[in-house]
């Protein structure tokens, strides 16, 4: 039962990945693909950790997961939110 | 011929859990594959340092999967480090981005 | 075959593309962020090849330092480019093409040649682990059996920082970094930077069992240092301060052989019993010097973007 | 004839490390010169550690593998000082190509 749960949430995030990836690909513009980005790195990294931590059995492991989620999800959205200001004030800025 | 642990791996006889693991990790590693076009084809600096950003997301997850794939827990810490200083080249980029407009109104 | 054939296989195949098209793009931008996601491939890579030890070292140099680096000298070697691509004309060689092939078609020869049951170093490694003051047999070569090279090599960090604030015309390192970091860079850096620390205290502890060790550390705690600097925080160490810091892994190393020699032993001849503690004593002081002379290799290079206080020849 | 996983990964090591060193002969600009080098390092190191991984029973080899760990802290302060150097030098060979807006 577990074991079901863990691969169904493994599997969950490589789905997030994927769009992810497809919207990093498909996407035409540079703040659409920013949005996608975000949400393949949050939920995705959440799912297989989610799905790991299950499979684990372990609190210790699994709090480490936690962190490294959390971890990431900082420098994620910030990493975002960098590149967004950045490709804003160059649009302002430049007149182009 | 004798056999040692790696060769388990190889010889397709892990146990379900693992096979599923190592079938995940290399579905993410098709994922950065398929973003290497991304940065390939830009347009912008800043399309390419955000495909970068992914990959480092994506990266973590992966050296995670193995983690558990392989038993080998040392990786959890390699993903650790990984998410602390993935940020690092961004934050880079962006201020060598400013560093470029501040030269541009500088000279204009 | 078996998936994990199939990865091998797939993430070689990948890591040579990757590899060409870093040589080849035509940007050098682009190259430099494909060369950052190459490390993160290495990383992988040492992580299938039973190696967590240098996928650490890689994700901190490949995936951090070298990138920071990298965009760094891009941007001072091109300060008005805007968003354009500095493009470099490249003239394609045959000759040169050819003579890359044939080299790697004898390589590849000469290493399917390897004889397959060659013995390695493993087993002595394992017979003297007991006796060297740590359990993780990689620490136990770098600090214990192999002390000299480790020393060595701190020798030769110490003359990279050298050779690097040779180039320019200041020779300290209290230089005022870019100003102007946003508010929520700031917070970032404030939130990750004791993190960052923390965690390679955590990696220089673990060093003594498990993945981890002085150079992890180290590179770590260099990350941190060029993090502060994005931000725009000043270094806080003084003039001799960093003097000090930069020496003391090279420092640490020669007063703890000194005084083995004194007492009648070899250099690094560790009395059994102190091994574990001499070597904690010693990887502290590595880790940080490499963490320092990581930090200074980088705000040493930063002749022309931030205002050196004591030099300041080269601004623009 | 198979593969072993030693082997698949010391063939990359050898194609990774001519690429560089046809990147370093043949590239013009100090950059790109400084990352073919750290390929052929790359390549370099990945040998080491594949020689390693042969026969692996509980641990891999661990001589190379604090060999390629001092390696790697050496190559990024070499790599350090060369961009140093071109720096210094500036990059004449350049010309600037327009991105096209995103």
């Amino acid at each position: 039962m577990i074991a079901a749960a863990s691969v169904l949430f493994c599997v969950a995030g490589a789905v997030f990945f994927l769009a992810g990836t497809v919207g990093l690909l498909r996407l035409p513009d540079t703040f659409c693909r920013l949005h996608a980005l975000t949400k393949a790195d949050n939920l995705g990294l959440g799912f297989i950790v989610l799905g790991l931590a299950l499979d684990s059995g372990s609190w210790a492991v699994s709090g480490k997961l936690l962190l490294i989620w959390l971890l990431a999800l900082l420098a994620g959205t910030s990493a975002c939110y960098l590149i967004a200001n950045s490709v804003l004030a160059k649009r302002e800025g430049g007149g182009g | 011929m004798e056999r040692f642990a790696l060769d388990a791996e190889y010889a397709n006889d892990l146990p379900a859990m693992q096979l599923f693991l190592l079938v995940l990790a290399l579905f993410l590693l098709l994922n950065v594959i398929a973003g290497l076009f991304r940065i390939i084809r830009g347009p912008a600096a800043a399309d390419r340092m955000m495909a970068a950003q992914l990959f480092g997301t994506t990266g973590v997850a992966i050296l995670l999967v193995l983690a558990q794939g392989l038993d080998a827990p040392d990786l959890r810490n390699v993903a650790l480090v990984f998410a602390l200083l993935a940020v690092l080249a961004t934050v880079a980029f962006v201020r060598t981005q400013e560093g470029k407009d501040r030269t541009k109104r500088r000279e204009g | 075959m078996s998936a994990a054939v199939f990865f091998d296989l797939l993430l070689a195949v990948t890591l040579v593309a990757v590899a060409w098209r870093v040589l080849h793009a035509p940007g050098t931008f682009e190259a430099v962020v494909v060369f950052i996601t190459l490390g993160l491939l290495m990383a992988i890579a040492w992580a299938r090849l039973s190696a967590p030890d240098i996928a650490l070292a890689e994700a901190a140099v490949g995936a951090g330092l070298t990138g920071v680096l990298l965009l760094d000298t891009l941007r001072a070697l091109h300060p008005g480019a805007g968003d354009k691509e500095p493009v470099v004309r490249h003239h394609p060689s045959w000759a040169a093409s050819v003579a890359a092939a044939v080299l790697a078609g004898v390589l590849v020869l000469a290493l399917l040649g390897i004889p397959r049951d060659a013995p390695g170093l493993t087993e002595r490694v394992v017979e003297e682990l007991p006796r060297s003051g740590v359990s993780q047999p990689v620490t136990a070569v770098l600090l214990n059996f192999r002390s000299y090279d480790t020393w060595l090599e701190l020798g030769v960090l110490l003359i990279a920082v050298v050779a690097v604030l040779s180039l320019r015309a200041g020779t300290g390192l209290t230089g005022v970094p870019p100003g102007g970091a946003g508010a929520p860079l700031l917070w970032l850096v404030r939130l990750l930077v004791p993190m960052v620390v923390l965690v390679g205290g955590y990696l220089l502890w673990l060093g003594k069992s498990a993945a981890g060790g002085a150079f992890q550390a180290g590179v770590l705690l260099g990350a941190a240092g060029v993090l502060l600097w994005l931000a725009g925080q000043r270094p806080v160490p003084r003039e001799w301060q960093w003097r000090l810091l930069l020496a003391l892994g090279f420092a640490a190393f020669l007063g703890i052989g000194g005084v083995l020699m004194a007492g009648g032993r070899l250099l690094f001849e560790y009395p059994p019993e102190l091994a574990g503690t001499l070597i904690l004593l010693i990887e502290t002081g590595a880790a940080v010097s490499i963490g320092a002379t990581m930090a200074a290799l980088f705000i040493g290079l930063h002749f022309r973007t931030g205002e050196i206080s004591t030099g300041g020849a080269d601004d623009t | 004839m198979t593969l072993e996983q030693d082997q698949i990964y010391g063939i990359t090591a050898m194609l990774l490390f001519c690429l560089g060193l046809h990147g370093v002969v043949t590239r013009p600009d100090a950059l790109r010169k400084i990352i073919a080098l750290n390929i052929m390092g790359t390549g370099v190191f990945l040998f080491l550690v594949s020689i390693a991984k042969r026969n692996a029973g509980e641990f891999a080899d661990p001589v190379p593998h604090a060999m390629v760990l001092t390696g790697i802290v050496v190559a990024v302060s070499a790599s350090a000082f060369g961009l140093g150097l071109a720096r210094r030098l500036g990059s004449p060979d350049v010309e600037e190509k327009d991105d096209p807006p995103s």
